[in-house]
């Protein structure tokens, strides 16, 4: 008949009205400020940088190689390197970054950093609602504004924190087993560390200073 | 005289005269439509229901509607028109006759001494309308009706569109 | 020093017939500027179209308001770089761009891809295209004048299957997923049976889509019959996707090329007779039933193992010099990637075959002689993005 | 039980007594036009505030047809949202543009909404609670619906735009074409009553038999002469399925695109008032005024005016469901249903009505019904019948490849 297809149609709305009161998985609104949805684990939004420890200038994990700046597509990432050395997550000396800037305006959070960084200090982090006043220099994040703790890491990203934390403490035991047997011959060939210590600049045992 | 009276009768000669004083077309319409509205109103006040919602519909409603149509779509308010025609005189001589013969048939009517004030017409209610319509002005009610329709087809036909009319592709073939 | 003379450029083809009824009365014709900022225009594209009343006479889309440069940039970046940008393509099936691009650079430097990366780009593409015809099919109706209601529904189901990328992928709608050889990540623990149960409530959502307007008169009064498109005229023009199989053409890329793994799935391709909007309506709708079918088998058959080969390094790729073109059956049609690389990390020519942009060009052929409101649900049938149209 | 009935009698005419009480204190001279003013006073209160409930009823119940919350920030559950789009249509800034026609262009809403407040002259709303009883009332509602389409053409033009003329030309041809159907519709009504006045209509319908009420509705022309009203109702006032003249997918807002801040809001007061006033109608002609649904004294002692606002009310939840549901209609389809289905079925419902009065009486009027009703039903069978034929609204088989 002419009119059925209207009313089943009509039909069709009536029945979503009333089940809107009842059943739950129909009306899905939250409430955003008051309620939220659950954080997804692997969510991510723009980079941070990890550091070990208590104090986020000595404990950063970033030896600043400037992979991350060079294969962003976006080019968003401006780093400078310090002149003098720390030791990084390992133990071993390196270079870290006197001047580490992401502009957040820029970066569209594609995770290339995080997939390019061969020392695992730079990861996507969660926190989505930054708003600030002023658009240049409030989307421009520097290294401390950057850099969040590796409990912080666990927190958000736990299953990939426990990945990356589970190689570096394989990486640190393989450093310390290096470095002990470099300690133990270390009468046998004292001329051979010396020569390597004056011919490069950057020294490849681990020597701690 | 009262008041409601009063203002009725500003607001039909206020309308006309804008109608025709005005300088832009669409405005003279509109003022003229509100000189339709006061003089519906002047029925209505008369207790003449029927011919007060008929005169509200008809002219108000269609009319007005035909003229505002009319005038928004022809006329582009660009250039300005002046007031006065070259033919202002034969305007103002047939204006005077028509009034003079108007102003002759009133007072007429009112041939006998005193002039007493408009007693409201004796409240005729739709009913009787209906039936005298039905009784004794049946036949102009029908024929009436038949010139309408043939109006309207008339209207029709000419405003059809010649791409789509049928007939006149064969000929053009 | 002889002068060069440039050959003029080929008027193209002025509908005769319009031609002299525009000339015949110029001042009867209305130009009316549709868009770029008009609320169905599904972005910012324009419609100069000429109106006699409120038929349309002439009709020339203006688009590139959206033009991002995007293969010009893609030249100065590395082959990994560009991955991010194809998300912003067609930023609705970000997943089908990702696997296109990649499939292009595997054919280039013959990578294999493991069996489980395999399944699992199978069964993001295909919940791309639920995604896709939902929120189109949603549109589509929301042109019509159903203010909302099925947009509504078609929204709820879709932002299931977003949560879905978001657990896989990390990003909603741009997603980044696919790599030369393989998948990023793999899926989280619970993802897959999540993706089960979303599949498995899908038809639900289906059915009461058809019952709500299927068979709706005023909708069957309004799209039967209307923005015809012949086969002809379909394969003259490339026409592709779901508007090439409305009008009667069975070609799908899936049952044509066999790329990836679909020849182990069994599924059909809808196809349609008269070619008009209801049966592109029509169309998607079924094609969501013959995706759901093919979720089903590969969620129930996906095997373990590498998602991609351990050795592959994601930076210095430099394939050989070469060139080639990969394409996909995205939801709007035929997604091809034109790559040439002369053996340096950035491509030197970088070039996307943009099904909405091809689809669009036959706009004005199909829209001719409807009125305003036809115009509107015509192009919402057409299925158009704009970051796919403008690049 | 008769102290219930004067209760119940005075609630009924509390409103009625109260007038004559302050009638009764203002001096004689200016009684006339007292009591005008008293009566309208309500009347300007109680609609506009349906107005604002209503806005909320609609974005609430389109919400929740559409599985979301509506409006709920603004006050308990949202009720004060009408009071925050009153507040925000006041302090929005009046653009009008330079083109538009300065005078035409305030007077549009102006007589729009004035148009939509005089129709409520004449509709009872509740025992005798109408401002005045005119014998041709009916006539005078249609009367003043007609200067609304000039009230629309003003905006349309006015505003210089492209999109408001396309707006406002499609809005008179849609305004008139449905105002032929929509007077043919009530005339039945007003045959069976015997005459114009709207107080006589819905006396006309008061009594019961046994518990059913004498609604012209519960006759085989009633049902159809109530649905083709309801359509042309809904295309009366630029509701869903045919609220072609403000489509937004296609022409933006149509006639009043140009229009905002207060006059915006204006003209959608204007729009809903002009509902109300045809649904209020539609109560008068066909579901007996505000007499009671049921003849039972527990219905009865409602006061009538309750009853009244509570089918108005059934109307208003009528109109948003079919907001939620139906697309649009095309402007030539529009047209074509008008003329070519709702008029000739109203001409048929007349003509029906007319069998019906005339037919012998019977027990149950048993025959008057199984005659009319065939009468009405022939022409649906045979209109679907043709459209199977001429293969139209055909839903397809599609065949699929391997």
């Amino acid at each position: 008949m002419i009119g059925t297809g209207i009313l089943k149609g009509l039909a069709e709305t009536a029945r979503n009205f009333f089940l809107s009161y009842v059943s739950k998985d129909r009306l899905t609104t939250v409430q955003y400020p008051e309620q939220r949805l659950p954080q997804i684990e692997a969510a991510r939004n723009f980079p941070f940088l990890v550091y070990d420890g208590a104090e986020w200038d000595a404990g950063m994990r970033c030896v600043a190689c400037q992979i991350c700046e060079k294969e962003c597509p976006p080019k968003c990432i401006f780093i400078e390197k310090s002149k003098d050395k720390k030791p990084d997550a390992v133990g071993k000396p390196q270079f870290y970054p006197a001047r580490f800037d992401i502009d957040i305006s820029v970066c569209m959070s594609c995770q290339i950093c995080v997939e390019v960084c061969p020392f695992d200090a730079i990861k996507m982090d969660v926190e989505f609602d930054l708003p600030t006043d002023d658009r240049f220099a409030g989307l421009m994040l520097d290294r401390h504004k950057l850099s969040k703790s590796n409990e912080y890491y666990h927190e958000i990203h736990p299953t990939e924190a426990t990945a990356v934390d589970t190689a570096l403490d394989a990486e640190r035991a393989k450093a310390a087993a290096a470095k002990a047997a470099a300690a133990a011959p270390k009468p046998a060939s004292p001329a051979a560390t010396a020569a390597s210590a004056a011919s490069t600049p950057k020294p490849t045992e681990g020597e701690s200073k | 005289m009262t008041a409601t009276f009063l203002i009725l009768a500003a607001i039909t000669v206020a309308g006309t005269a804008a109608a025709m004083g005005l300088r832009n077309a669409v405005h003279c319409v509109l003022a003229l439509t509100a000189g339709f509205a006061g003089l519906a109103g002047l029925y209505l006040y008369l207790g003449a229901q029927f011919v007060g919602f008929t005169q509200i519909m008809v002219y108000v409603g269609a009319v007005a509607i035909l003229a505002v149509f009319a005038v928004m779509m022809t006329h582009n308010p660009g250039e300005p028109e002046e007031i006065f025609s070259r033919f202002w005189v034969w305007g103002a001589v047939i204006a005077g006759a028509v009034f003079l013969t108007l102003a002759r048939a009133i007072r007429l009517a009112f041939a006998p001494a005193d002039a007493t004030p408009a007693t409201p017409a004796p409240s005729t209610t739709v009913q009787q309308i209906g039936d005298a319509l039905m009784h004794r002005y049946v036949l102009p009610l029908e024929i009436i009706g038949l010139l309408l329709t043939a109006a309207l087809i008339g209207a029709v036909i000419i405003a059809m569109d010649p791409k789509d009319d049928p007939t006149l592709e064969e000929d053009a073939e | 020093m002889s002068t060069i003379t440039l050959p003029t450029p080929p008027v193209l083809n002025p509908p005769a017939s319009l031609e002299a009824s525009a000339s015949e009365n110029p001042e009867r014709l209305l130009e009316l500027s549709l868009g770029p900022q008009h609320p169905s225009t599904h972005g910012v594209f324009r419609m100069n179209v000429v109106l006699d009343g409120e038929r349309v006479v002439r009709l020339k889309p203006v688009f590139g308001y959206l033009h991002r440069n995007h293969e010009k940039i893609a030249e100065n970046e590395t082959y990994l770089g560009n991955m991010p940008y194809t998300d912003r393509l067609d930023y609705i099936c970000s997943l089908t761009n990702n696997w296109a691009y990649a499939l292009a650079v595997e054919k280039l430097a013959g990578i294999p891809v493991p069996e489980r990366a395999e399944y699992l780009r199978v069964i993001t593409a295909e919940l791309t295209r639920l995604l896709n015809h939902a929120a189109l099919v949603g549109f589509l109706l929301q042109d019509m004048g159903a203010s909302g209601t099925p947009l509504m529904y078609a929204f709820r189901e879709r932002e299931k299957i977003l949560d879905l990328f978001e657990a896989l992928t990390g990003a909603r709608m741009m997603c980044n997923y696919m790599r030369f050889g393989g998948c990023r990540v793999d899926a989280p623990a619970g993802w897959l049976d999540q993706a089960r149960k979303v599949v498995a409530d899908f038809p639900k959502f289906l059915d009461e889509f058809e019952k709500l307007l299927v068979s709706n008169e005023i909708l069957m009064e309004r799209t039967q019959g209307v923005g015809v498109l012949s086969r002809e005229l379909a394969i003259s023009s490339a026409i592709s996707g779901p508007m090439a199989r409305a009008s009667g053409l069975n070609y799908d890329i899936r049952k044509v090329d066999c790329y990836g793994i679909y020849p182990r799935f069994s599924f059909r391709v809808p196809l349609g007779s008269h070619g008009d909007v209801y049966d592109r309506y029509m169309i998607r709708i079924l094609e969501m039933r013959e995706s759901l079918k093919i979720l089903e088998q590969a969620l129930r058959d996906i095997p373990e193992g590498p998602i991609l080969d351990p050795k592959s390094k994601p930076r210095g790729f430099r394939p050989k010099p070469g060139e080639c073109y990969g394409r996909i059956e995205a939801p709007k049609g035929e997604l091809g990637f034109y790559l040439i690389s002369d053996g340096s990390p950035n491509p030197y020519r970088y070039r996307v075959r943009p099904p909405s942009l091809i689809n669009l060009t036959v706009l004005e052929d199909l829209c001719l002689g409807h009125n305003v409101a036809d115009v509107v649900v015509i192009l919402g049938s057409v299925d158009i993005v704009l970051g796919e149209v403008d690049r | 039980m008769i102290v219930a009935a004067v209760n119940a009698g005075s609630v009924d005419q509390v409103f009625v007594l109260a007038k004559h009480a302050l009638l009764a204190r203002t001096p004689d001279a200016l009684q006339p036009l007292a009591s005008a003013i008293i009566s309208i006073i309500p009347l300007l209160v109680v609609f506009p505030s349906l107005f604002a409930i209503t806005t909320v009823l609609e974005r609430k119940g389109l919400g929740r047809m559409q599985n979301r919350l509506g409006p709920n920030r603004v006050g308990p559950f949202g009720l004060l949202q009408p009071a925050a789009d009153g507040i925000k249509a006041l302090i929005k800034e009046d653009v009008v543009p330079a083109a538009a026609d300065q005078l035409v262009h305030f007077f549009a809403p102006v007589i729009f909404v004035a148009a939509a407040f005089v129709a409520y002259a004449v509709l009872p709303i509740g025992r005798n609670m109408v401002i005045v009883n005119l014998n041709a009332g009916v006539l005078f509602f249609f009367a003043v619906g007609s200067v609304v389409e000039l009230s629309v053409f003003m905006a349309g033009w006015s505003s210089r735009s492209k999109y408001s003329l396309l707006g406002a030309m499609r809005a008179i041809a849609q305004m008139i074409s449905y105002e032929v159907p929509l007077v043919l519709a009530s005339v039945p009504a007003i045959m069976q009553a015997g005459s114009l006045s709207t107080v006589d209509i819905v006396n006309a319908q008061a009594g019961y038999t046994g518990i059913w009420p004498h609604w012209y509705l519960f006759t085989p022309w009633g049902i159809v002469g109530f649905g083709l009203f309801l359509i042309a109702a809904t295309a009366e006032s630029n509701r869903s399925p045919f609220d072609l003249p403000e489509g937004e997918s296609e022409i933006i807002a149509g006639y009043f695109i140009e229009y905002s801040g207060f006059k915006f809001a204006l003209f959608f007061l204007a729009e809903y008032l002009g509902m109300f006033a045809t649904s209020a109608l539609g109560i008068t002609l066909f579901l007996g005024g505000w007499s009671a649904p049921l003849g039972i004294s527990l219905f009865t002692v409602v006061p009538s005016y309750i009853w009244f606002f509570a089918k108005l009310l059934g109307f208003i939840c009528f109109f948003i469901w079919i907001r939620g549901t139906l697309p649009r209609l095309r402007m030539d389809q529009l047209m074509g249903f008008a003329w070519k289905f709702i008029l000739p079925m109203a001409l048929l419902n007349i003509f029906v009505t007319g069998l019906w009065r005339f037919l012998p009486a019977s027990p149950l009027n048993s025959i008057r019904w199984i005659v009319c009703a065939a009468v009405l039903a022939a022409p649906c069978v045979v209109l679907s019948m043709s459209l199977k034929q001429k293969k139209k609204l055909l839903i397809r088989t599609y065949h699929f490849a391997e």
